[in-house]
């Protein structure tokens, strides 16, 4: 007897519609509005202000200041999760259009509440201690995973002024925090009792600890080249236009940016790496014994991973939130002297969140397609690309890049050449691979793009 | 010798920090050729060899003649260029640096070295390229370090690093005169050379011992009993108490100088102005004002040491600027000539009163201090006794004979006396015997090189003869003519030597001034080079030689200051001038009798050639590689040495090394590498003749004796005779040269003259003696050799009858004892031993637990034990 | 003496210290002797930094510091290498069967 | 485990004399209340808190019959060392020690423990010996070094501002700490190639290695 499907809704009611259209929209512009909003507020300097303003006693500073790091740490801890339940989301219709499937369209228009449908199954799932696992660690594992995403929030930046904290070592942190998560993994895949998932956690070490390498190197190429090893500071040395941008402004940083994103796509155990959690070898990797919350855990910061690696990468390479042709001294000055800022600075600062944000989705959305587009690599092979072509090309980068400084020091305009010229190539790249991507469309659906089955 | 009628003030040191330059680039020449010298040649890129050392050696020049530029910019009173690198050691209260220093008679002496240096260098190029040794690295290697110890020698600014330079040339003669190691009688050569100079340095060293001693005396009564300008130092009796060398410095007695000794003209240069207003003029004009204690001493020190950083132990000249009014020089012991200098030279330290007062055995310890130190400068510059080694170093390759043996090492101890001339100006005594061995030397190596037919030989009994007037020179005082004549010696002695270099060469290495002639046809270049050091050398007055002789010859005329034993000998200034020009007639006679014989007539080589040479070891030992004399002209199987060596020089090369398995071959010129060199050393020959125009013609002090007069400070009285009779005898010396050279026209113009052979036949008692040089070194070989063999012989009798016996006699009672004893070992001792290592087993066992090879248990050990450590610091108060 | 000063960091250094010499005195476990190492190096970078920040100023003790912590790493690495030999060796990282130099 | 109980009351007990004795002697005549409940500033209650993580890591280092709790208890100290260093105003070196320990030392230590043990046995003997002895060590060294460190009148400045150290600790390193620096660069070298010769698996063993699988 056939199981009765019910079948595909013909058409969604248009209050549906509309609900999942607002909610989709905004629920990310929700938190990157809030984000926008209380970053700068938050700042100690502008809470004594605020206090000040409001006649309340100085000596609530201390509490406010607490509860505004709170009110921080929650809205981070949040923009994390929900942006990696969205790009879940995202990353299954990508793989549906590539696979020339539908993907989730059931939850809301286009499937968009999927991951929040994912979230509410997890939560409901039962929480399994295997019997001979070690049930402290197996337990606390998930949330080292989870401290060493989040804990780089604190100096991602959002845009001229939107960030946490602009460490002077931000750089320096955010590579050292996400040492965090191996160790979470580590113990994960130990404490789980399992020959998969002890396999999959000493593959996730030993894969990520050989690539903070290369990854560590190759971030010395734009610290050399600002000067500084702070996120915005970074940033700033930057410029708005391409030729601006460091991956332009030196050859060596064209290559280091590639070695950078390979790297961070193996630390965050994205396909082509996706080695520790091999479904083929491996049942699940260290998440095979994990089930419910737990496991959504893993998988919020194996999402939520995506957007910090596109994130550092703007920041360091792609010229992160410069708005082209407006400066960000211009910015500054335009602050006022009050107590909160000018409505065009939050003007200015709105803009250049949305450059960062758009920079950064880019690359997430090039960091699916390269999940979908390429095969898993072997051991070996992932081993080797490391050691063999990806730890002496960061070192050589590194090294032609105090070249490359002092040359700069000596002539200055060919940065500007270098800059100009790689943009050209890139742009001319861009168009081709346009070209070539509406040829493909053409051939399989003809002139007309079908938009029907979202 | 008018100047210094002031009181001399202490020497004003200009620092010049690439002065080490000089000697390292010798030394790094001599370090590539050692090491690498060997794969160069064998790697048949032969020629960086002496790309290597004539760089070196050029490098060096220019480095020289820097430092010469920087001096002659310099206002004369301050021409002293000094350089500290590092220092050796301390010891006490004297530091030795690693220090150079230039003043204007050293930096004649280093554009000497480094420039005929340079080009006896580049003559070797041609000269060594296909030598038999088949040591071309170890050639120029010897030659650079050679170089460099000569440099160090020269250009050191202490006795130590002096008597390194010092030993170093002996070393490197006696690498180079042994060059050809094989041959036993050059190697033996060496050793003469080697074994001689030690003589001499032993000399040296007993002559600076004494002289230290008496310094030492001069110094503690300076610094107990004080002069009348000797401030006491509160500290000073406490010297043994002062741990290091910065601490006994502060408490260095200082003296001030009177006010008169300032020349006004001395402007206070920048960088050097000690703080002048601690010595304020009122409060030191006066004598008894400096008995004041040393505050303002301490101050000036840490001024001069804090401005220019140099090794405090050398700031002693302290105030160098304005040095009348609080100028001091620190009294005490110093191994540094400059302190030295200043020290003996400024009376005001009462050094030079004491030193001339104290005696030794009744001998003044002045005279013995000059005269042991002359024979150190004997045994260098082959005086008298023991000049023996000079003539046997021509055993080695002709360049070492004319870098070595004419224009640098034997030069070394003329450079001595005259460098140290303070201390022997103190003493006539010590003057005198300089002068008079200086003298005799000159008459008696002349009179030997009357009847040489060695061209070399010649040479070299002609240098011993050069040295003597040099010695000369100093002895009388006038040390600018003995370092003048050093410096044209150089150049024409050098040109000589590579002249005859050039005609050995040519004739296929042969030395026999009999078997030459007529080699002017051959040799045109070599032939007027030779002639114009021939000329220099016999005194003529177009050439450079006859300024520097007659200098000298008339100053030792008016010399009146002259004592011997003590006493003073008017008359000896008069007798060492009329023996002076009798050496010089022999001089011109034996030089140009060279000539002649070797340049005039026919060409008489080529007879009996192989046969000499077959005996020649050098020779046999090539004369495989030259089986096919005519096959070299074509195809010669060594790489060219240098693109300008050129086919001339490969021609030439091969004829004459055809010449040794061949007859009959003619002489040839040699390459330009050697014309080059001779004609500018026989420029030089004439040129320097400039430097030294007496002040009777051009009514000023000679340009050379102006340049060094701060240098050669000490001074000497001469009599004053009128510029008349200066004339006359100048025109005796130039009629001594002219008599010589009319006799060697007559007996040897053209080889014609039968006088010769028939002089000889008829006295042949006096021929045989002269010829044989005296006998001197059968007279040594009896005196010296033969008893220190029969004393050899007779202990090694005494060792091996004697002692020996004892000892066999010792060795019997011994096993007398040892047998009972073993007896006793056997049975007693054993037992014990056998119960110490029963107790050392059991106990090591018992011990062995507490080695448990766990950490643990000895991290329990160590906490436990430091524990204890602060327990018992808290314990014992 | 409430508010933090130098004392309190230099307590702490020493807890952590002699909690650390009590890790290496009494572990049977290779691998947490190191552990107590680290400790013990923790905490004298502890007192290196403090003193650093009140006593004598400048970077000097934070650069021996990083210094240390340089050396811990390498010594770690090593360690851990000899712990794997070890345990190839004698199928067991206990400090205590490791002792076969003993008789 | 009431042995371990013990010997944690021990600690605290010692801690707290050492520290209001110690410190009322310091304070000349002030009153101990007084300072167990003087005002906390946040800036102290954070430093309390982290020395206190730091505190109960280092305990669990010492007392965990686990390695693996161990090692936990290893991560808690580092971190909260590092934490220490922020008040210190060295944030570079906190960082570093992130980066470094956490990143570097402790994965390792994972990896050891995973590697030297079948994966059969998930309790891992990490049996401590000689509690007795550990404990008279304690007794012994922490007087002396809380005396010492409390005692001791330190020659303090005033500490200077909050600034970033990064570029003075770069400026040292290449000047004044040079040679050191580089020896520092030979001993990594000598270290990796000493870790990889010691652990290098033996060719020729006949028995395949079983450690892991």
């Amino acid at each position: 007897m056939p199981v009765n499907y019910s079948p595909p809704p013909k058409s969604t009611p248009k209050v549906i519609v509309a609900v999942t259209l607002a909610a989709a929209a905004g629920i990310p512009f929700l938190f990157l509005g809030l984000v926008l909003l209380l970053t700068p507020v938050l700042k100690p300097a502008t809470i004594d202000g605020l206090l000040s303003n409001a006649g309340i006693d100085p000596s609530w500073r201390t509490p406010a200041y607490v509860a505004a790091l709170f009110v921080l740490a929650l809205l981070m801890m949040n923009y994390g999760a929900i942006f990696s339940g969205v790009i879940t989301w995202w990353e299954r219709r990508v793989a549906g259009r590539i696979q020339s499937r539908i993907g989730p369209n059931r939850a809301g228009f286009g499937g968009f509440f999927i991951f929040i449908a994912d979230a509410v199954k997890m939560l409901l799932k039962e929480d399994l201690v295997p019997a001979d696992a070690d049930a402290l660690l197996f337990r606390a594992a998930p949330y080292f995973v989870v401290t060493g995403f989040a804990l780089t929030f604190v100096v991602l930046p959002f845009g001229h002024s939107l960030v946490v904290t602009d460490l002077n070592v931000g750089v320096f942190y955010v590579t050292s925090v996400t040492a965090l998560v191996v160790v979470g993994i580590l113990i994960s895949g130990w404490a789980s009792n399992s020959k998969w998932a002890l396999f999959g956690g000493v593959r996730a070490a030993a894969q990520v600890i050989s690539y903070e390498i290369p990854a560590g190197v190759s971030i010395f190429v734009p610290i050399a080249m600002a000067g500084t090893l702070s996120m915005q500071g970074i940033i700033r040395a930057q410029g708005g236009l391409p030729w601006e941008w460091f991956v332009f402004r030196n050859p060596a940083a064209l290559i280091a940016f590639f070695v950078l994103f390979t790297s961070q796509l193996a630390e965050a155990n994205r396909t082509p790496f996706d080695l520790p959690e091999a479904e083929s070898e491996l049942v699940a990797g260290y998440l095979s014994e994990y089930s419910g919350f737990r496991f959504a855990l893993f998988f919020l910061v194996e999402w939520g991973n995506i957007w910090v690696l596109s994130a550092i990468v703007t920041t360091l390479f792609l010229g992160g939130w410069q708005i082209p042709f407006v400066s960000a001294e211009y910015i500054d000055g335009l602050r006022g002297a009050g107590v909160l800022p000018s409505l065009a600075w939050w003007g200015w600062n709105a803009v250049s969140m949305a450059v960062f944000t758009a920079k950064t989705i880019a690359l997430c959305n090039l960091v699916i397609w390269l999940r979908w587009t390429l095969p898993r690599v072997r051991v070996d092979q992932m081993m080797g690309l490391c050691w063999k072509y990806l730890v002496p090309a960061a070192f050589a980068c590194f090294v032609f890049t105090l070249f490359w400084e002092l040359a700069v020091s000596v002539a200055p305009r060919i940065e500007l050449v270098s800059g100009v010229g790689f943009t050209v190539i890139a742009v001319v790249l861009a168009v081709l691979f346009a070209r070539r991507v509406h040829q493909n469309i053409q051939a399989v659906q003809g002139e007309k793009i079908d938009l029907s089955n979202w | 010798m008018e100047h210094a009628s002031h009181a001399l003030g202490p020497v004003l040191v200009e620092h010049a920090s690439y002065l080490w330059l000089v000697p390292l680039f010798p030394l790094l020449g001599a370090l590539v050729n050692v090491l690498f010298g060997w794969r160069f040649e064998r790697s048949g890129k032969k020629s960086l060899v002496h790309v290597v050392a004539v760089g070196a050696m050029a490098l060096s020049f220019l480095t020289a003649a820097y430092a010469f530029v920087q001096m002659l910019h310099l206002p004369a009173e301050r021409r002293f260029l000094q350089n500290t690198l590092w220092n050796l050691f301390s010891a006490g209260r004297v530091t030795v640096d690693l220090a150079f220093a230039l003043d204007p008679l050293s930096m004649m002496m280093v554009l000497i070295i480094t420039f005929i240096g340079t080009l006896i260098h580049l003559f070797s190029v041609g000269y060594m390229w296909e030598d038999e040794a088949k040591a071309y690295w170890r050639f120029f290697a010897w030659l650079n370090l050679f170089v460099f110890s000569m440099l160090l020698l020269v250009m050191g600014d202490n006795f130590v690093l002096m008597f390194f330079g010092w030993e170093g040339v002996g070393l490197c003669s006696y690498g180079l005169i042994a060059f050809y190691y094989t041959d036993r009688e050059k190697a033996a050569a060496g050793m003469k050379a080697f074994v001689v100079n030690r003589f001499g340095d032993f000399g040296f060293l007993a002559g600076l011992f004494l002289l230290f001693w008496g310094l030492g005396g001069a110094w503690a009564a300076s610094c107990h009993t004080g002069g009348p300008s000797y401030q006491a130092t509160p500290g000073m009796h406490s010297l043994a108490g002062a741990s290091d060398a910065a601490a006994s410095l502060a408490l260095a007695p200082r003296v001030s100088l009177r006010e008169h000794a300032a020349p006004a003209k001395h402007g206070a240069p920048a960088g050097h102005a000690a703080p002048a207003e601690h010595a304020a003029p009122a409060e030191h004009a006066a004598p008894a004002e400096h008995a004041a204690p040393a505050e303002h001493a301490v101050p000036a020190e840490h001024g001069a040491a804090a401005e220019h950083g140099t090794a405090p132990g050398h700031a002693t000249a302290s105030a160098k600027g304005e040095h009348g009014v609080g100028a001091q020089v620190m009294v005490g012991p110093t191994l540094n000539f400059r302190e030295l200098r200043d020290q003996v030279v400024i009376e005001e330290t009462g050094i030079a009163e004491h030193l001339k007062d104290q005696r030794v055995w009744g001998v003044a310890l002045l005279a013995l201090v000059g005269i042991f130190l002359f024979v150190g400068a004997m045994g260098k510059s082959a005086q008298l006794p023991l000049y023996v080694w000079l003539p046997d170093a021509m055993a080695g390759p002709t360049p070492v004979s004319a870098l070595i043996h004419a224009a640098t090492m034997v030069t070394a101890g003329v450079y001595m006396v005259a460098r140290l001339n303070f201390i022997f100006a103190l003493s006539p005594s010590a003057m005198g015997w300089v002068a008079l061995i200086g003298t005799l030397t000159a008459v008696f190596a002349a009179s030997i090189g009357f009847f040489q037919y060695d061209i070399k030989k010649v040479l070299a009994y002609s240098t011993v003869s050069q040295l003597g007037f040099m010695f000369i020179g100093v002895g009388v005082g006038v040390y600018w003519a003995g370092a003048y004549h050093l410096l044209t010696h150089a150049f024409f002695k050098a040109c000589l030597f590579l002249g005859s270099g050039s005609v050995i060469l040519g004739c296929h290495h042969e030395q026999d001034m009999r078997k030459m002639g007529g080699l002017k046809k051959y040799m045109p270049i070599t032939r007027w080079t030779y002639l114009i050091a021939c000329w220099a050398i016999a005194g003529f007055p177009w050439a450079a030689g006859f300024y520097s002789k007659d200098e000298i010859l008339w100053k030792a005329f008016t010399s009146e200051h002259l004592a011997l034993f003590g006493t003073a000998t008017p008359w000896l200034g008069p007798a060492i001038y009329i023996a002076g020009l009798l050496a010089a007639t022999g001089t011109s006679f034996y030089m140009f009798r060279s000539y002649f014989m070797t340049f005039t007539g026919e060409y008489r080589g080529g007879q009996g050639h192989g046969h000499e040479h077959g005996e020649d070891p050098h020779a046999s030992v090539a004369a495989p590689h030259h089986a096919d004399p005519h096959g070299h002209h074509d195809a010669h199987p060594a790489p060219d040495p240098a693109p300008a060596h050129g086919a001339h020089g490969h021609d030439a090369h091969g004829q004459a090394h055809g010449g040794h398995g061949g007859h009959g071959h003619t002489p040839h010129e040699s390459p330009w590498t050697i014309t080059l060199v001779l004609v500018v050393l026989a420029a030089g020959a004439v040129l320097c003749s400039l430097l030294g125009l007496p002040a009777a013609w051009t009514g000023h002090e000679p340009l050379l004796e102006q340049w060094l007069s701060p240098a050669l400070t000490a001074e000497v009285p001469f009599v004053h005779k009128p510029h008349a009779l200066e004339f006359v005898f100048q025109a005796l010396g130039v009629g001594a040269g002219a008599i010589g050279f009319v006799f060697a026209w007559v007996l040897y113009k053209d080889n014609k003259s039968k006088v010769p052979a028939a002089l000889k036949e008829k006295f042949l008692g006096v021929w045989t003696v002269v010829y044989n040089k005296y006998y001197v070194d059968e007279l040594y070989d009896l005196v010296v050799i033969r008893p220190s063999l029969a004393w050899s012989r007779a202990l090694s009798w005494f060792d091996g009858h004697i002692i020996d016996w004892l000892v066999n006699f010792a060795g019997s009672v011994a096993r007398g004892f040892a047998g009972i004893d073993g007896w006793i070992d056997k049975h007693f001792v054993d037992g014990a031993v056998n119960a110490v290592a029963t107790l050392t087993i059991e106990g090591g066992r018992t011990l062995r637990r507490v080695q448990t090879g766990r950490i643990q248990t000895y991290l329990y050990g160590a906490l436990a034990g430091g524990l204890a450590v602060i327990l018992l610091n808290f314990l014992i108060p | 003496m409430l508010h933090v000063g130098l004392q309190h960091f230099l307590v702490v250094g020493a807890l952590l210290f002699s909690l650390g010499l009590l890790t290496v005195a009494t572990r049977r476990n290779a691998i947490g002797v190191l552990m107590g190492v680290e400790l013990i190096l923790n905490g004298a970078n502890v007192n290196f930094v403090a003193f650093n920040h009140y006593v004598t100023g400048g970077v000097s003790g934070q650069v021996f510091a990083l210094f240390v912590i340089v050396l811990a790493a390498a010594e770690a690495a090593v360690g851990l290498a000899i712990v794997l030999a070890i345990f190839q060796t004698f199928r067991s990282i206990d400090v205590r069967l490791a002792d076969t130099m003993r008789e | 485990m009431p042995r371990k109980i013990v010997i944690w009351v021990v600690l605290a007990a010692l801690v707290v004399t050492f520290v209001g004795v110690l410190g009322a002697r310091m304070a000349e005549g002030a009153v101990l209340p007084e300072i167990i409940l003087g005002p906390l500033g946040l800036t102290d209650a954070l430093f309390y808190l982290f020395a206190a993580m730091t505190f109960a890591g280092a305990a669990t280092v010492a007392l965990s019959k686990n390695i693996l709790h161990s090692a936990l208890g290893l991560l808690a100290a580092l971190m909260g060392t590092g934490s220490l260093y922020v008040f210190l105003s060295a944030d570079f070196l906190a960082v570093t020690q992130l980066l470094v320990y956490i990143g570097g030392v402790l994965v390792l230590i994972l990896f050891a423990v995973m590697l030297t043990n079948r994966i059969t046995e998930v309790k891992i003997s990490n049996a401590s010996l000689g509690l007795v002895g550990g404990g008279a060590l304690l007794v012994a060294t922490v007087p002396v070094l809380v005396f010492v460190a409390i005692a001791t009148p330190w020659a303090t400045i005033v500490p200077a501002e909050l600034a970033p150290t990064t570029r003075e600790i770069g400026n040292a390193f290449l000047t004044r700490w040079l040679l050191p620096f580089e020896l520092a660069s030979l001993v990594l070298l000598a270290t990796l190639i000493g870790a990889v010769v010691i652990a290098r698996k033996e060719l020729k063993q006949d028995e395949p290695d079983t450690s892991v699988s």
